[in-house]
Order: C-alpha cells, then structure tokens, then sequence
C-alpha cells in the first residue's frame, strides 16, 4: 500500500487517492508522420518495465488532479522520489535501462 | 461432567460466573476467562478432531494462534462459524461447538480404519501418481475426494452479522502486548506521540499472565495489568485487546481485526460483528514474540501430547493441568518450568527427558532440587496409546541426538509436555518482502533486514529473557519517537543452559518405516513424507511445501515448519540456512471475508448515481439501467405493457409528436482559455478552429493506437469557451485524458477544464411537437428553424430559469436540449412535462434512444465499437479531418499497415430479409450458413431492434469490406439452430437526408 | 522414467516408499545445447517437453532462477478455459484445451484437470450483448458454450446471489462446461518429469545474467553457473521479460504488474464450479482440499514483488460477499501476488526477434495458465522450424507495429 | 460567457439531499448533518504567479487568494479554498455566483484582460455539508482515508479526498466541525453511507 507524496499537494497521501498512469519521460513524437511504423509502434506499446528503478507517472484523481513523476524501486516498492512534470528525477538507475529500441520481429513469421 | 482438571484456586479465570457450552452435543462447564480450549481441557476432553488425511485422533497442543488440531465448528444456523481455534474462543455462556471432521463423530470414527489401511498407499504426491486413466474418470474420482474436502461447515443463509472498517494512522504501532510490546509502548506514550497497541488476546500481557516471575520485584501479571492501567490513561495511546494485526504491508501500512462482539455470543447484537483497522503508521514496532516448537517422534500427534509452555499457560493462566502423570521432553530449560508448574499443580510429573547430556541451569537444579526424574541424554522415541497418550518409549541419543545408543524403555503417561525451543514469530515481517534469517545460536529464523520503518523488541529477535524482552521494548519505543531512555528492568535471576538444536528424535526404525512422525498435524505431513520428497527430487523448500502441504494449513506452519525445514535440510546434506524458508503470506491469523469487505457490499458495493429528476423517474414507474455508476431510466412502463409495446409507444411518440429523456449524465467538461480550439483540435479527429459562437459540432476523440474512444458534442459558448459532453460512463476517463495532455504535453497551451457534469441537468426532448412545447416556455429566444438552426446553441429562460438551449439530435427528429443548473432540474422536467401534455408529451428512456439513434445509424461508442474500430471502420471518415497541421491524437495510426487494410471490419446497417425478425445482438454474422465449424465470420450485430416506425426489424453490426458489400446477404447462425439473414445495408434507416431533424 | 500407477504405488508400499526414484535429474549444466530455454515455470516445461517429444529436439536446457513451477505457475487460481472472443486468441486456447483433456495420461503425471465448468457473469445489458458475441463466436468456431439466463446461474451455483435488486445483479453469463481447474504445481512438475525423461536437462538455481550476442545473432546465455552456448535461446520468463529483453537492448510492449490471489480456510465443498466475474472483479472455484480460490484483479502499477495493495483484496472480497452472501463467515487463510507480464492487446507474444536466434513467450498477463500445454506446444514449433507454428503466428511481436492487435480485453473484458 | 442565476423560488430548487430530512433522526445524536444549501461555488483557475490576476481576484473578494497547499480563506461570507496551485473553489452567498462571477472576468479584463483564467458556476453540481458532533472523528476515520486528526487537520485546513467510493472537499472549522463539498449525483449514495456509518452513534439532519 503505498503512501506517496504528492509534490503539489505537498502532503504524503493514501495509494487510494492517486491512479498509476504509466511510465514517465515518454515523449510524444513531435512529427509523428514523419516517423516509421516501427518508431510509432514503438512510442505506443514498447516500455522499459525495468525490476528495480523506475520512473513514472501518477495522478492525484482524487486530489489536485495533477499528473506528478515518481521514482519508485519496482522491486522493493520504496518511493525515492517525486517530482513535478516537466521536472528530472534526482534518482536513478545505476545500470540505466538500454535506449529506446523496440524489439522486433525476424523476417520469416 | 464435572471440570476434572480444574485446579481448585489460581489462574486468571473468574470462578464466581460459571459458563455453561456445549461440545459435539455434551454440555461442560467453564468458567469467564476460559477459551474453548481451557474449558474443554478442565473438563478433561482429549479428543477435539480428526485428522484431514488420515482420521486420527488429534488433541489440543498449543493454547495461542499456533495452534494446529483445534478447529472448530461454532454456532448453528445461519451464524455458523467454521474453523476457529478452540485456542482462541472465549468461553461464553451457550456457546455451541463441535468437531469439524470425524464419522459418526470425533470419538468414534470409522474413517480412521480407512486411514489406517489406505495410509499406506497414499504417500505424500500419490494423487499425482495415480487417478490418471481413463482421463475422464477423474472427476468421478474426484466426487468423493471432494466428500473429505474441507474442515468446517458453512451456512447457505446469509450473514446475519455486518462488518465495518476504520482508517487510523498513528506515529507508532505496537504489536504484541506482552512484556516487550507493554514496554514499548510505554515508553512511545510518554512522548505524547500517537500510539497504537494491539494483542490478538482478550487480556494484555502475553507471557507474563502465565509466568512466575516478577518484574522489578512485581509479580509478573500484576505488572502486566499495570502497564496495561497506565497505557490506558494515556489520550495519545490507542490500546486495543482482541485485535489481530494479520497483515503488514509497504510503506508501514499494517491491518488489524478487530473481535468486537465474537466473545459475547454467535450474532452480534448491534454494531459490528467485527471490525478492520487500516492502519498508517510512521513507526511499526513488531514485539510478536515466539512459538514453541514440537518434535517429532513417532506418534507424536496423540491426544494428550503437548507443547510444554502450552501447559505452562494452562495452568498458570487458566487453572487447568491437562494431565495426571507427565512426561516432558525436552531440548532446553524451558521444559523445566513446566514440570515444575506441574509438579505446582499436584500432579506427577514422571521424568523430564532431556537431549542434552549435562544440562545444568537454574531451572534444571530447581527441578532436582524439587525431586524431579530426569533422563539426560534421552529422547521420546514414540508416543503409545490409541485415543490418548498412555505411554512414552524413551530412549538414550548421542550427544548431536541423530542416534540412538541404547533400547528403550517405556514410561506410563497420560501428558507429554514437549519443549523443542522456539521459532520467533517473524510472519509479520516477512509480508513486506523481508526473508528471515537462520539464526544457528537460538535455531531459529529471526526477521530479515527491512526497508521499512520497522523496529523489533523481544522474543521476535530470538531473545527470550523476560527482562530483555522488557529491555528492548523500552529501546525500540525509544527509538520509535526518536528519544533516549536508560530504563532497565530487573526480573531476578534467568540464566538458562544452552538449548540444543533438535528437531526430529531418531527411532529404532528409519524414518520411512518408524510410527508416523508428524511434522505438520493439520495437513497430515510427516517426517518420512518430507523424506520423500526429497528422495524424489523435491528439494527446494518451496517444492517441499507444495508438494507435502506442509505449512499450507489454517496455521500457517506455525509449529511445523522449522521442524519440517531441518528434516529437508538433513535429507539433502545442507544446512537450515541453506535450505531456506519459504515465505509467509498475510494473514498472520485467517480473516473473515466479510471483514475485508467490510460495508462496500448491498447498496454501498458501488455508488449509484443519481440526476435531478431521479425521483420524478421513480415516482412514474421508470425501470432502470446501470450506466457507468449511473442509474438511468431504461424504459417507462405503463399498466399491462410489455417492454417491446413501451419501446414501440416510447418511439413513435418522438417521431409522431414530442418525447422527453433526461440526457443529464451524459459527461460534461467546461473548457475555457485562449488556446482552448487548439487544445480541441489536437483531441477530436475534426477541425474546431472556426466552430462559431451559438454552434455545435459532433467530435470524435480517439487514443493514439487511432481506436474510437468517445465522442460527443462540443458546443461553443463563445470563442474562448467551450462545453463538451462526453458519453455517460466516458466522462471521468476523457477529463483525466485532456488533463493528462494539458499537463503532461502541452502545458503552453491556454486552456482550463471543469467538470460541469453534476451542475447541469440536462433535458433533452425530440419529436415534430418538440419546438411547439419549448416556444411555450421561452420567449426570449427566437426558436424558429431560420432563427435557431439545427446543431445552434443559445442562451436563454426556459420556464422563468437561466437556461443553455442546445438545438442537436440524437433521434434524427427536431430536438432540443435544454440544459438548467441542476438544482432546477426537477422543476425544469415538471414544467416541460406540463407544457408538452397537450401533445401528449412521453418520458422515454435509453432502450427508446437506442432504437431511434439506430434507425438513424448513430453510434454508441462501447456498444457499436469495442476499442477495435477506426472512424472509418465506422464509416464516419467525414469526421476526420485530413488538413489539420497538427497530428491529432491517434492520427498517426491511421496508416500503420493493419489498419490501413482494406478488408477491416466496418460498421454498416443490417435488414432482416424476414421483416418480423430482430436479430440478437451479439449474433455473428457469415457469408455462407451452411459452411462446416470453425466457420469464417465477418463480424457481429452491435445493435438490433424491432422498429415500430418501420415496420421492420433493424440492426447494425461489422462486416468485413462492409461498405463494399452494400445489398448482399449475411447470415447470423443462432443457438438454437435457426439462421437469421439479413441484407447489408446503409445503417441510416430512417430518414436518410436529415429533413425531419433540420426541420 | 518408472511409469506411475496404482500399481506402483502399491508395489512401493511394500518397501515403505524407500524406492522410488527422483522425478527429474539434477544435472550439472552441459557447454553447449541445441536450445537453451530460459524460465522453468509451466510454459518453458511445456516447450522443452513437446521439443522433445514432438521434434525430437532433446539437447536442450531449462535454466530456472530459483526452483521449478515457482512463479506464476505456483500463484495462479487454476482456470482452464477457451472461450475467447477472437479467432486467433480462440484457437490458441482451444489448442491447448485439447491438450489439456489428454494431458495426464501424456504425462504419466494426473494433472487433476477438472472440468467443472466455467461461468463469466453478466452484470450489466454491455456485458450481456458481450457475452452473447463471445458465444456465438466461440460456438462458431467449435468451442462449447451457451449463455445462461439468471435462473440457470442459479442452477449450477445455487449459492450465488440471484436478487435483481442488488447493486449489480447477475443478468446472465456464459458456461464453458468443458472448462475447469487444474492442480497447478503438477503441470510444471508432470511436465518437468516428461521433458527430464527425454534427456533435457532441468537446471534449478541458475538465474541467467546476460543473454550473450555475436553479430546480431545469440551465441549464449551468461549463468549464475557460468557461460552456457547455444544458438537458440527462448526466454520464457512471465515477468520478467522485460528484463531478459534488457539484456541485448530491446523493450517488449510489455508491463509487470503485481496480480493478486487468496485462498480460504478449507470449508466443506459449496461451490463446484468455477465462478467468474469481470465486472465486479471477483473470481473464485473451491480446491478439493475445501479452500476457496480466489482470484483478483491486477495492480494499476508495475511491481516485481509478488505482492500487491491491500485494497485490491478488499474490492475482490467486498464483490465476493455481494455474490456469495453466506461467504463473509469464511475466513481468508493465505493472500499472495505473482507477477503478470500485461500485453496492451491482453494477448501473448509468441515471436522471434530482431537478434537472430532469440524467441520471447511472453504477455500471457493474468491468463497464461490455462495455456500451458498449448502455448509450450506452438512455441516449440516455432523454436524447432525458426518459423511461427500457425496457431502463432497472429501472436508475433510486429503486431505492435502494424497494428494487428488482438484486443481481448477492448472487446469482452474477459482477460483472465 | 455564462452568467447562470438561480430563481430565488424555493419550490424551484431542489438542493442534492432536501428529500434525505425526513431520516429518523436520533436524540443525543453522535453525528449531525446539516446541509448549507444552495451556496454560490464557483470554480476558479489562474496563475497565482500573475500579480495582476491575485490583485483582480481581490479586489472583488476583498482577500487574498490561498496559495498554501490545502488552506483556505474566510473573509465576508467568502471563502476560498486551494484546490491545487492554479485551481480555487469559491464559495459565496447563495445566488451571489453569478455576480461574483461577473465582477471576477471584470476585475481580470480591467487588468487588461489577457490573463489565462477560468471561472466556472459549479453552485448545483455540488453542496456543501456540516458534520459534527462527538461520534465525528471516528465516522471521518470510517469514511476517508485521509488522518483526520487534529494535529493533521487543523482548523482551517482543506483537503481532496476519498470519502467512502466517492470524493470529497472537506474543510475543518473553527468549532471542529467539517464543511464537505459532496457532487450532486453521489449525493444519494453519500447519505446512504453516513446513515449507515453513524449508526451506533446516531445521526440527526439539523
């Protein structure tokens, strides 16, 4: 049950008052025609889900309503940090997670 | 039967208010501050069950949580409890129990000559073994497998009782009110911090109610309820008796059950029966002490063989010796105390056999100094007798105790006290991911390092002294509120010999031929079952458990699985710490569902939302449908009707006249900035760039994969001012979707949402008749089709009230929708339903709408689509724009190669070839009925439904290249073998040009 | 591998079981395999078995971190079924109900594949027309399945709640009657015995720290016991597949999230089939020990700790005793989280990569039990022919790219 | 622009829970509810940052938005509560919103009208509600899991949250009591959870 603190709220509150809205720092492609089916696939779908650090995003639904980055360890569940949009995170991953590369599939199938 | 083992003083029990049970139909006697176990043991009952496997005769043998044989069935009829411990049932008055298993009866079952037999040939994994051909006979096996399964029995009644929770936070929790937990909690309380203390027992004090020490030169329960009187009177300390913390979860957050009236009787009268405590603490002390261990020997699960500090506390604490004659087996001092409680009590205690070879403590030379027998260097090989112990047979071990070094010998006994050391109650601990850790000087496993808030006092830590365990409370309180404190309890002289660590006392035969040596009593496991699986190549602790049962019982493994783990360990040439444990799950102790459910179940499962005029809806007959948590009239019934005869006078009223619908939970956003059009822009699909003041504009918005999500129409206020509305069920999920874009995206962009949605009710009304009732109740709009246009909003004063006069469809007939703050929205339906009456205005509900938006070929979005379908797999490219210099949300998917694919499923209009026939929706549709299983289907019908305004029955649905398809035949095969066909068709039936709605 | 029967058993009873032989090898890893499957849980069993037995491929290891089944194979709530709404997702599920209905007497192991039929509850006139897409698809594709009214859920499930005044009455549902449960520990056990019996080499213990590549193409697997070649590696890993995929620098359209079960006390049997409820999140069939199993829903966050947030157990149980009124008596024993590997599409990803020699299995989110024997079977194809067994290959990873998706959960909700 | 006024007819106005009086209502009740209904609440958003925009706002309020977390401002009959950092409700007299609302986009646009703001009329999709009583604390820590102690939720503090499976705005007053912005359409659920959670205290609608 996590207790998380909401960095405009600025208060630490109940897991039942946010929603997990998935991982953080993914960036809309600023022109997504002119990118590959791969790429756009890619930006959808394809997620680092690392065991260990991770950044994300929540929302304070039934808060402020403000969407806010978390730092998180997905293994022990300790919170490191959180942080306003826009902002970096403080904390991260000794190993970073490999670059943006979706996996994909071999010609024959 | 009179209370045989009833001492005549002593005890914590009150003697003056005697109580009256009963068990497998005998009445007993007991006395207040008994449990069902004390009770049953003064009345000298050694028979409490039957074993799950093998129908043996199975006793009481702990007095606590740990308890493994004693589950009970209480209460009859409808309050039925089944399962509890006798352990931890408070005597009260009436109170009826019984045996859980056993036929005819516990005493006397016939089923232990079948487990005698069979026994043999149902070694542990023998299911997997056998039962296997033919396949399908399995589940005739499994008929009277199934007739064993399960302990007690549950009532096909409802609960009559209800359950409640409660949200608590504090800066510390205390677990455990024995000496440790009394301490620490003292200690945080005097800080002035808040403090929470639970103890899963009637009366705090743990240990020390059943100890003969004193503390600080107090006798220890004396102690006990002083502390328990100071805690008391702290304001800033919550105590709580009879409440179990069963679960510790991340970031402190720690759950306790709450028995509120299970002592008083088998329905609680009032209030709750029981009551879950969610607990956020900044500071979790965990002073949960430790269980005794058993051993195992042959026929170590007789009636009458127990833990030796379980009879410890029986005697001390309730009054009760469970025995005449005592032999007591054990690995440690602790054993000593008991025979001297025993021998206290005036009963015999026949020998103190113990492993060690010279033990010498202070509780070794008081027991000889009192007189009693010991046998050093001994252990109980086997246990004799068949209903209850009447034997032990002893024999001489080496000095590692793996071996025998001489015969046995037998020693008459009707108690066998057995001491094997203690394991640390570490089970909290572990929820939060902790492992424990083996712990060679104490054997046992002691709590892991942990990453929570989390500090650990007494016996949990594998220190068993009373004055340490009073000690380390007093530090972990300390630590807890961040202070310093130099108290130091003095409880006299303790200094104990070193245990030794033993688990399983070697036989004259190998294990796998010994007497039953019971390692785990409620699943039946044994030593050479564990044995076994090793042998077969479960090592693994996990794959022992799993493939034995051992630990998976009501217990938990409370005393068996250590045990358990050191004959693993001994099978496979490793040590205990290599072995591992396995971990322990939430919850400490089981926990009644209703509990966890608490009051979110009837009418609180889930909220019902209500409009305005839901009472007038109510008060005309409405039946409703569940929308989202939206409680919205489905149809309006009148005296007599059918449901399809209300649909057909719902909508022919709108065609032919004037109906009315509350539209009111339909989602609406208030959106307000400079950039608002282009926030607009980048969401729907269609252009917003020139949408004027006073119009409307049907949108679609999509998720980035390029499906349909919702849709709705926006209207614009004013040029910076927008109101969109959203599907009922959609409109929390598409305001966290723009928030989410603001925020997340395009936080430069101007522009602000409210959710307005509960501040308008919304009446919308369709029909021919439609302008006429709205013209007599606004004046100050000029409402003809020249001034006010289809798809035109204005503002005006509808019945005297501030009012948004919306002029859109969903009907395909003239309609207006007029939203008023919602307060006058009640008075609003009343005064539209008065001025419509001379054109016999008629309420209808969302069936109606559905059939008139279908006749018209409107989609609903969740219904005609399913997160599968593209605006053009709707056919609704025109609301698409292609000139848009922004990428709008799901654009981009458009031409990924699937879903640019000609042949997608696409959405077109379906006519019954036969006129009579509706369709059911749901029903898939294929080109050639006939074609053999697995046929090729080319969609489904979204919609169907028997339109009285045409005669004939509609429907829509997908089709594969649907829209190149126009005017051949589907075919939808049915259930029940008929095949209904129909032709593709466009899906707009009714009024193709849109003359009656722009009329 | 000594056949198991009842004659068996009575023949070691005579030597007081002292005799029987371990039920797989412990062997030490070899250099070099022909295939190297990465995760021991059901599904890599399953591949290694049919390798074995179906392509003759038999030089082959399974490495498993810690001990065999003891992931989501060892945490799950046993429900076997086929019903799926699409074509592709059916006839995988289907595929693998075949096998399920052999698969004791092929694995000389009882499996206890019982079935007691599986209902999906409607509770709302969405869930209905659902429920009535769902089977007529399925019926058309030759999966057994019939809609029930209220009446008839009352039925089979005497018990159950009827009243159509609560909250959310049941409406209806479907019933797979050839559904069921099965004992899970004996799938990766009865397979593990299988595949070992065919000389595949079951290697406990040994978690996989890098997946080693030359020229794009895999050459091994780095071991807690050392280098281990091959030029074929099938990482099976549920959870932890993202992980696996981190190692030669992909992602998968994959998150781990914690899904959580529990189990009751053991009562006297009460419900003999197996219940489900999407709607109100609550799924629950009772074991042959007594225990009620329940099933809930999945944790919103990402989370490798086989463990979820209390609420979720609370929203479950509060379902449960609005469904089963009398069940609020019953005591929850033992609650637990495994880690479900979700899929956008709620669909699996059976699918070579980009790195030549390396095959994900993966993305069976909260339903991959029920497709053990099926999944191991079209996967070893697939690792034996470099090329998609046809029951496949719709579950190919470039679905994400084209768009192919196969949206269970957008269409039927049913993802369990 | 929207200026949205109530008729002042009472037989017009139906607040969330007017047909909820008629609970039996308890003596020596432990909980008591009384609705303060058919209060002016408006939605504010704006800029705290823009000197201009907080002097417009009060110069029509005649007190200073709250820019700390979870506080909020009583001043004249007008209260403001911090929502978030650029969100405020306002609550005003019953039908004052439309004029408040009026002098707010005018106060703004006198500034020179180029502020990014939004006021939106929310007074019927929400009401506002007073409980207290002695069996309060305990009926809070049953409905929300927000600490309501005091030393957590002094007076003055305002804090969005659970209550039960719905939201809530709740605010502590001055004399302990708690001031709750319950929406229109949970409103029924709302009672039906408060009557039952106070039961073994009781409950009197005052």
């Amino acid at each position: 049950m996590h207790h998380i603190y909401c960095p405009y709220c600025e208060e630490t509150r109940e897991e039942e008052e946010y929603s997990y809205t998935g991982e953080a720092h993914i960036e809309r492609p600023k022109d997504p025609a002119a990118i590959s089916d791969e790429a756009w696939g890619d930006y959808l779908f394809f997620r680092s889900n690392p065991r260990g650090i991770h950044h994300e995003m929540w929302y304070h639904a039934a808060g402020c309503r403000r969407y806010f980055n978390v730092t998180r360890n997905t293994q022990s569940y300790e919170i490191h940090e959180t942080y306003k949009m826009g902002e970096l995170p403080t904390v991260t991953a000794q190993v970073p997670t490999p670059a943006p590369k979706a996996a994909q599939q071999g010609e024959a199938s | 039967m009179s209370q045989v083992n009833r001492l005549a003083t002593g005890g914590r029990i009150d003697r003056s208010k005697p109580m009256s049970f009963s068990f497998n139909g005998k009445t007993f006697q007991g006395f207040d501050g008994d449990t069902l176990a004390s009770a049953l043991l003064a009345n000298g009952v050694g028979i409490v069950g039957r074993s799950f496997k093998y129908s043996r005769a199975r006793g009481i043998l702990g007095h606590g949580a740990e308890e493994p044989n004693a589950l009970m069935q209480l209460h009859t009829g409808n309050a039925a409890v089944p399962n509890p411990r006798a352990t931890q049932v408070e005597l009260f008055d009436g109170l009826v129990s019984g045996s859980t298993n056993g036929w005819p009866s516990a005493e006397f079952d016939l089923m232990e000559w079948v487990g005698k037999i069979g026994g043999k040939f149902m070694p542990v994994g023998f299911y997997y073994k056998t039962f296997m051909a033919p396949q399908k006979m399995w589940m005739t096996y499994e008929k009277f497998i199934r007739k064993a399964a399960g302990f007690g029995k549950l009532s096909l009644e409802p609960d009559p009782d209800t359950y409640d929770k409660i949200n608590a936070h504090c800066d510390v929790m205390v677990v455990g009110a024995g000496p440790a937990g009394l301490t620490a909690a003292l200690e945080a309380g005097r800080s002035g911090k808040r403090v929470i203390i639970v103890d899963e027992q009637n009366e705090f004090g743990g240990t020390l109610l059943a100890n003969n020490q004193t503390v600080d030169g107090v006798d220890a329960a004396t102690w006990a309820e002083q502390a328990t009187a100071q805690l008391e009177a702290m304001s800033n300390v919550l105590v709580m008796p009879r409440t179990t913390a069963f679960g510790y979860y991340d970031h402190n957050f720690v759950c306790a059950l709450e028995s509120r009236t299970d002592h008083i009787g088998p329905v609680s009268a009032s209030g709750s029966r029981q009551r879950l405590h969610r607990i956020r603490a900044h500071q979790v002390i965990l002073a949960t002490g430790a269980i005794e261990r058993p051993l195992v020997f042959g026929n170590n699960d007789l009636p009458g063989i127990m833990l030796a500090n379980s009879v410890s506390t029986y005697i001390n604490r309730y009054a009760v010796v469970p025995g005449n004659r005592c032999v007591i087996m054990t690995t440690n001092d602790s054993g000593y105390q008991t025979a001297l409680d025993i021998q206290a009590a005036g009963r015999t205690v026949v020998a103190v056999v113990d492993s060690r070879h010279a033990p010498d403590g202070r509780l070794v030379q008081q027991a000889k100094a009192a007189g009693i027998e010991i046998m050093t260097g001994h252990g109980v090989i086997e246990a004799q007798g068949s209903k209850r112990v009447t034997g032990a047979i002893v024999a001489p071990l080496d000095a590692a105790g793996d071996t025998l070094t001489g015969p046995g010998k037998t020693l008459s006994c009707d108690l066998v006290a057995v001491a094997g050391g203690w394991s640390p109650v570490v089970h909290l601990s572990c929820h939060t991911g902790s492992r424990p850790v083996w712990q060679e000087d104490i054997a046992g496993f002691v709590p892991g390092p942990s990453i929570q808030n989390q500090h650990l006092a007494g016996a949990v830590t594998g220190d068993y002294k009373l004055s340490q365990a009073l000690n380390a409370g007093v530090q972990a309180g300390a630590a807890a509120v961040g202070v310093e404190s130099s108290h130091v309890f003095d409880c006299g002289d303790e200094s104990e010999g070193a245990a030794q660590a033993l688990y399983l006392i070697p036989h004259t035969k190998p294990i796998s031929r010994a007497p039953k040596q019971f390692v785990d009593f409620q699943n039946d496991v044994t030593a050479a079952g564990i044995e076994l699986a090793a042998r077969e190549g479960f090592q693994s602790i996990e794959h022992v458990k799993r493939y034995t049962a051992m630990g998976f019982g009501t217990d938990q493994g409370k005393t068996g699985n250590v045990n358990g783990m050191a004959i693993v360990a001994k099978a496979l040439n490793k040590s205990i710490a290599q072995t591992g444990t396995t971990i322990f799950r939430p919850a400490y102790t089981p926990v009644t569902f209703g509990a966890l459910g608490g009051r979110d179940v009837g009418v609180l499962l889930d909220p019902a939302r209500h409009t305005a005029m839901h009472p007038w809806h109510l008060a005309n007959g409405a039946e409703f449908e569940n929308v989202g948590q939206w409680k919205r009239p489905w149809y309006f019934p009148q005296q007599g009707e059918t449901m399809q005869q209300t649909l057909n006078r719902e909508c022919l009223a709108v065609r032919n006249s004037v109906g009315i619908l509350d539209a009111s939970t339909l989602g609406k956003i208030d959106i307000q900035g400079k950039d608002a059009r282009e926030f607009l822009n980048r969401v729907y699909t269609n252009a917003w760039s020139k949408l004027a003041p006073g119009k409307c504009r049907y949108g679609l918005m999509l998720k980035e994969d390029g499906m349909i999500f919702d849709d709705g129409v926006t209207a614009c206020l004013s040029d910076q001012h927008f109101l969109m509305t959203t599907t009922s069920g959609g409109a929390a999920a598409v305001l966290g979707w723009l928030e989410l874009w603001h925020q997340t995206e395009w936080p430069e962009l101007e522009v602000y949402f409210t959710s307005v949605t509960d501040q308008w009710a919304t009446c919308s009304f369709a029909g021919p008749n439609s302008r006429k009732v709205l013209e007599k109740l606004c004046t100050d709009v000029d409402l003809s089709a020249e001034a006010m246009k289809f798809m035109d909003y204005r503002e005006g004063t509808v019945a005297g009230i501030k009012a948004r006069i919306f002029r859109i469809s969903f009907t395909g007939e003239l309609s207006f929708e007029v939203n008023v703050p919602a307060d006058q929205g009640h008075y609003m339906w009343k005064k539209l339903m008065e001025a419509g009456e001379e054109f016999g205005i008629t309420p209808y509900g969302t069936e109606s709408m559905h059939v008139l938006r279908a006749e018209k070929g409107f989609i609903i979005a969740g219904q005609d689509t399913d997160g599968s379908m593209t605006p053009q797999d709707c056919l609704m490219g025109w609301a698409v724009s292609k000139t848009k210099s922004f990428s709008f949300l799901g654009e981009r998917s458009f031409t990924r190669p699937d879903t640019a694919r000609a042949d997608r499923k696409q959405l077109v209009g379906l006519k019954p070839i036969d006129p009579t026939v509706v369709i059911p929706e749901g029903s898939q549709i294929v080109m050639d009925p006939n074609q053999p299983i697995p046929m090729d289907m080319m969609g489904h019908v979204t919609s169907s439904y028997w339109s009285e305004c045409l005669g004939h029955g509609i429907a829509m649905g997908t089709v594969k290249s649907g829209s190149d398809r126009m005017g051949q035949t589907v075919y939808c095969p049915q259930a029940d073998g008929r095949v209904l066909a129909a032709q593709i068709c466009s899906p707009v039936f009714y009024d193709p040009k849109g003359d009656h709605h722009n009329d | 591998m000594k056949k198991y029967s009842g004659f068996s058993l009575f023949k070691h009873s005579l030597s007081h079981h002292e005799n029987w032989q371990a039920a797989w090898r412990s062997p030490q890893p070899k250099k070099e395999y022909d295939v190297i499957i990465v995760g021991g849980g059901g599904h890599g069993l399953a591949t290694a078995y049919y390798l074995a037995k179906v392509h003759g491929i038999t030089n082959v290891a399974v490495l498993e971190k810690g001990y065999l089944g003891g992931g989501n194979t060892a945490r799950n709530t046993t429900i076997v079924r086929s019903n799926y709404l699409w074509d592709e997702a059916s006839k995988l599920y289907d595929h693998s109900l075949d096998l399920w209905k052999d698969l004791s007497q092929d694995l000389n192991y009882n499996v206890m594949f019982s079935q007691r039929g599986v209902l999906n509850l409607g509770h709302n006139l969405q869930d209905m027309r659902d429920i009535e897409r769902r089977v007529n698809a399925n019926r058309l594709n030759g999966i057994d399945g019939v809609v029930l009214n209220t009446a008839e859920v009352k039925e089979i499930v005497p018990v159950i709640n009827d009243s159509q005044d609560i909250r959310y009455p049941v409406l209806g549902a479907s019933w797979q009657a050839t559904g069921g449960v099965a004992r899970h520990d004996a799938v990766a056990w009865g397979f593990a015995r299988g595949a070992d019996s065919f000389g595949v080499d079951l290697i406990q213990q040994c978690e996989v720290t890098d997946i080693i590549t030359e020229e794009g193409a895999v050459v091994g697997v780095q071991t807690t016991q050392g280098f281990i070649g091959s030029k074929k590696v099938a990482c099976v890993t549920a959870g932890n597949s993202g992980v696996m995929a981190a190692m030669v620098g992909l992602r998968l359209p994959i998150e781990s999230r914690p899904l959580q079960a529990l189990v009751s006390e053991p009562v006297k049997p009460i419900i003999d089939t197996v219940v489900m409820s999407n709607a109100v999140h609550a799924y629950v069939s009772q074991s042959d020990k007594g225990d009620l199993v329940i099933g809930a829903g999945t944790d919103s966050y990402n989370g490798y700790g086989q463990r979820g947030s209390f609420h979720i157990v609370e929203h479950t149980l509060s379902a449960i005793c609005e469904l089963f009124p009398m069940f609020s008596r019953v005591r929850m024993n033992r609650a637990w989280g495994g880690v479900v590997d979700t899929c956008p599409d709620a669909c699996p990803i059976i699918s070579k990569t980009s790195v030549k020699g390396l095959y994900f299995n993966c993305g069976w989110g909260t339903g991959g039990f029920k497709a053990t024997p099926g999944s191991g079977h079209v996967f070893a194809h697939t690792l034996a022919h470099d090329e998609a067994h046809p029951f496949a290959a719709p579950f190919s990873l470039d679905r994400f790219n084209t768009g192919h998706l196969i949206d269970e959960h957008g269409a039927a909700g049913v993802a369990h | 622009m929207t200026n949205s006024t109530h008729n002042a007819a009472t037989d017009v106005m139906e607040s969330p829970l007017h047909h909820h009086v008629a609970h039996t209502n308890a003596v020596d009740a432990g909980v008591v509810m009384t609705e303060d209904k058919f209060r002016g609440h408006l939605n504010l958003r704006g800029n705290p940052q823009d000197a201009d925009f907080m002097a417009a706002v009060a110069s029509v309020l005649g007190m200073a938005l709250p820019t700390e977390p979870n506080t909020s401002v009583r001043v004249n009959g007008f209260v403001a509560y911090w929502l978030c950092p650029n969100e405020w409700l306002l609550i005003v007299a019953s039908g004052a919103q439309g004029q408040v609302e009026a002098d707010l986009r005018q106060a703004v646009a006198d500034k020179g009208g180029n502020q990014h703001i939004a006021v939106t009329d929310v007074s019927s999709g929400q009401t506002l509600v007073n409980l207290s009583g002695s069996g309060l604390a305990q009926l809070l820590q049953k409905s929300t899991v927000y600490d309501c102690h005091e030393s957590n939720f002094p007076a003055g503090k305002v804090v969005q949250t659970t209550f039960a499976k719905t939201g809530t705005t709740m605010c502590k007053l001055e004399d302990g009591s708690v001031d709750l912005v319950i929406r229109r359409s949970f409103s029924d659920y709302f009672f039906l959870w408060l009557a039952d959670a106070s039961e073994e205290y009781g409950l009197r609608i005052a």
